[in-house]
């Protein structure tokens, strides 16, 4: 394995791009979880001895930090180990506490798989799944919704903002839609990669369930939360030692949380035009600069501030992705040939994507701890990494 | 963990893919054939220069739509058959390739599948008009039967996502 | 809460005895987890670029160790969030897969409750669940199992060490009486607080299914095993992206399974006559300083080496664990008070103690953190504060 | 998140846990009456001195088996009821406590809730041979009630336990 990565030798520069995957984390938080491991809130909250009193503090401010920003009460927030964990309560759990017979559930097909496949899990209780199609940029087909949703109609799963191509929807009007049509639907939405792109004020916004990810806004890794909107019925899917929410067994990981605040501080707070200018920058450079590019995803204010996703046509996802690799830029693909399960990205076929256009795809996250020089540098190399590919290739262009 | 986890690409295979052998059409090729793997939907294309005279094969070359373990052993299968014998050069097998490159992961077993595949059907291509060696049998092998499985299935497959509504793209959203 | 903190004064000394419940970390093993997230280690191990074969290496290596230590194969290990996760994941994801009419499950009255509440969620299935009783120092009753393992047994759960009361079952004694009744039946142990405290050669045991927790071993929080003996069926509970091990969908925490692993090398390679000696003096001490104190399991080398549980008569618990508090020493109590659910510990009840007899229970257990002072000011400090506490009640003994 | 976890306890519940006013037993009471919670299993006793001629507490004092809440709750209430008239101090209600030390956790509530219970108990006992005042209904007060079946569960409970299997223990396991 060192062979492997030796081979890369010493590129002139390293840039991360690929925290869709995996993030990378705010030395701030880092920091934080650290003392709290260190100094005060590596105790158990629940128990009444000094430790576990400061313990409490630790979670206690950190959910006050989190519900501020997020404009909720605190009461209504859960920690689970990630947007993974969050999804499936609110799916799993929100079905288990389900008494009436209203057995349908919507979402849509670019949903996260923590979302579709747990959704998939309750036909085998009974509930009938319906994926909602979205149009060539990703976003909901509304007038699907409105024929959709009826007196039988459970829940419906969107997202703000889809982690793959950064399509940010319209999602007032859609749970206006859903709401009015049947106001006991409950309206799901996995945020782990909205926090802080969108503006997602939980008190104003109609929803009843929404999902977080620490590592997404760049805290420590294996913390999430669930937003349960109050007196909403759902039921724990794990069963263990009450946790002080009790919907998550276990005793909270305090140092964990805490980085969590801290990141959703610094995330928060950030001034993302930044972000948004290398976003643009990235994008318009290498449409203007490569043949047979394609962006994936819709344009300007309506993609995620962070996101970019273009189709090289003609190469394969993955061979670019090891490329990259070697010039120290780190992405990822929706090619079949880099997912486990050979199939391209669920995301780029919802989209329309032909098999060649998807295959040919590649996810790059703008992250706080870029610079333009990254994406200068990004810029200068993608094309010759590309054209070196396309080389290669039996199958050109034009 | 090693069975379940797909170990990683071994230095070779990002040797070979850094810095390919035999990379690009054959200008005098004197047979040439492509396969196409159903699993991910790669493609790659072998060129051979075969001696008439005593069947050895001269010269190699390849092009491939895939990824990099693909890349990496079609480089490495045109490098070990160049001066082989054509009977030597019909029994390799994908396995062989994968030794070679220091083992493919589980997953990309198929990237050396198909490199074979196509090599095997350049070999056919070849003898198309000529007298078959004995070596050679008639029908089909069973992984030439599964390379050409395969390949339906992709028609079949793209045909299936084409059939799905496209929208026409915005000029904007894509570069000349 | 600053004041609540602030009443503690600054006490002579600090001594934390409470890592059943939330445990502390080794410096080395938050080092390493940091360093993982600075440095490699901070990506999906799944992905084709550096990174990601950083991350690959570092999740490898990390389970190359933990599975040496426990004597498995890696590829019999999977993580999951913690023992909980491990324990849910090991009886809800084995029923899930179980596809023929065993239908009866026995645990042990003393399990920990994410042992014992996923089992009892199972009744919803048609299970059947069976508690086995205990002797009063929390032996197995070998008799009750020979009688009740039979065709219909799908699974048994005992934990090799008590989290509670430190009672070392025998083992291999145990599994053999279930395999001898039905070869078919699965064997669970719940080892989160057994790791380093007896050898679990986990290849040698006919064991199935273990589960362990990284902060018991004094590594991070959020992080533990299940190890599933190869080629036993099992489905996974919660379900999404699919990790490496494909079992606990997500992906992997790999900083903190590199600081599990370090936690793991460095608890198991200590020598741990040192914790032995402390516990047996803290017992001998107690009981002969103190009256009417009732040691809480077995003596000697049944007994794990780091527990130590007593009960005070004539006070109650969570009294003693705060006025412990104010003197710098961290405890918990198997008392009613204590507990949300203000139910007395389940496993105190089930080794025949009274009602009394529970409700001054402490239990403490001994860290590699711990030194003799430490254990010298705890015999100092507790006579004082259960005399005061005793001062007050209407209940004298005698 | 204050409506899901029971806040830790105020700072004035660990002071007075700490030093706690008015405890055990008073030797020219007049009045003693004790109480159980079911909810937890602990127990407390209230002892009073009334002036018999105008119904003023002198005095009064408690015996804890309980918790540091308990302790606390019973601290302060025999402080806020000394001097004060029994009328009064039959209308002390767990909230007024619960407020005093700043809040209990909700788990902890019932501790307030003992602690009156006792109080209350201890009040009446006094009137048993005496003639009631107006101000204290003859019929038990729902809160009085609870109490009193709290303590016939805690029987209950406890003889429960008693039932199960009870091995003679060890001397070694057991200090003097
Ligand atoms: C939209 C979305 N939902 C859920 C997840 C899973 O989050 P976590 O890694 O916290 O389980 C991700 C992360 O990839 C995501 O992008
Ligand atoms: C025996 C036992 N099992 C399971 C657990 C839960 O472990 P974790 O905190 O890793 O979920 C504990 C911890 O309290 C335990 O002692
Ligand atoms: S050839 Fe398709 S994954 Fe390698
Ligand atoms: S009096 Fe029982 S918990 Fe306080």
């Amino acid at each position: 394995m060192r062979d492997l990565i030796a081979i890369h030798g010493e590129p002139s520069r390293e840039v991360y791009l690929d925290s869709e995957n995996s993030g990378l984390i705010y030395p701030k938080a880092l920091e934080e979880m650290v003392r709290t491991y260190k100094e005060v809130g590596y105790g158990n909250p629940s128990i009444t001895h000094k430790i576990g009193w400061e313990s409490y503090e630790v979670l206690y401010k950190s959910t006050e930090i989190l519900s501020q920003i997020l404009n909720t009460k605190s009461s209504e927030l859960v920690y689970t180990h990630g947007a993974t964990e969050a999804n499936n309560l609110a799916i799993l759990g929100s079905a288990k506490a389900n008494k009436n017979d209203r057995k349908e559930i919507l979402v849509s097909s670019i949903e996260h798989f923590s979302v579709i496949f747990p959704a998939e899990r309750l036909q085998e209780q009974g509930y009938k799944i319906i994926k909602i199609p979205v149009n060539e940029h990703g976003f909901i087909d509304n007038e699907f919704l409105k024929t959709k949703v009826n007196g039988s109609t459970f829940l419906v799963s969107i997202a703000p903002i889809n982690h793959e191509i950064g399509t940010i929807q319209n999602l007032k009007e859609i749970i206006d839609i859903v709401k009015e049509k049947n106001s006991k639907t409950l309206f799901h939405s996995d945020a782990a990669d909205s926090f802080g792109r969108v503006r997602l004020n939980l008190n104003k916004l109609n929803l009843d369930l929404a999902s977080f990810s620490s590592h997404k806004i760049y805290g420590p890794k294996g913390v999430g939360l669930l937003y349960i909107k109050e007196g909403l019925k759902i039921e724990p899917i794990l069963h263990g030692q009450l946790s002080s929410q009790k919907l998550w067994p276990g005793v909270e990981n305090i140092p964990a949380i805490a980085g969590f605040a801290e990141a959703a501080k610094i995330f928060d707070n950030m001034d993302k035009n930044m972000l948004l200018k290398m976003r643009d920058k990235l994008i318009e450079s290498i449409l203007s600069s490569t043949e047979s590019v394609l962006l994936n995803g819709p344009k300007g204010p309506e993609r995620s501030l962070d996101n970019v996703n273009l189709s090289f046509l003609y190469v394969e996802g993955e061979a670019i992705i090891v490329e990259l690799s070697m010039q120290g830029i780190y992405a990822s693909s929706g090619s079949a040939c880099t997912s486990r399960v050979l199939e391209p990205s669920h995301v780029l076929i919802a989209i329309g994507r032909k098999y060649e256009e998807a295959h040919g795809s590649v996810l790059m996250r703008i992250t706080p701890f870029n610079n333009e020089d990254d994406i200068n540098y990004v810029i200068e190399r993608i094309p010759k990494g590309v054209a070196r590919l396309r080389s290669l290739s039996p199958i050109k262009g034009g | 963990m090693s069975d379940r986890i797909p170990l990683p690409y071994s230095p070779k295979v990002l040797e070979l893919f850094r810095n390919p052998k035999n990379m690009g059409r054959l200008k005098d090729a004197n047979t040439q054939a492509m396969a196409g793997s159903l699993a991910c939907g790669d493609m790659i294309s072998i060129y051979l220069k075969i001696d008439d005279a005593n069947h050895l094969i001269e010269d190699a070359s390849f092009e491939s739509y895939g990824c990099a373990a693909n890349i990496a052993a079609s480089s490495i299968m045109t490098e070990m058959i160049k001066g082989k014998s054509l009977e030597y050069t019909w029994n390799i097998s994908w396995k062989q390739i994968s030794n070679e490159l220091g083992g493919l992961p589980v997953v990309k077993y198929h990237c050396g599948v198909l490199a074979v595949g196509a090599l095997r059907r350049a070999i056919r291509t070849y003898f198309k008009e000529k007298k078959l060696p004995n070596w050679l049998p008639k029908e089909l092998t069973p992984d030439e039967k599964h390379a050409l499985e395969e390949e339906k299935l992709i028609e079949v497959l793209s045909k299936k996502m084409e059939k799905t509504k496209k929208p026409k793209i915005d000029l904007s959203y894509r570069s000349k």
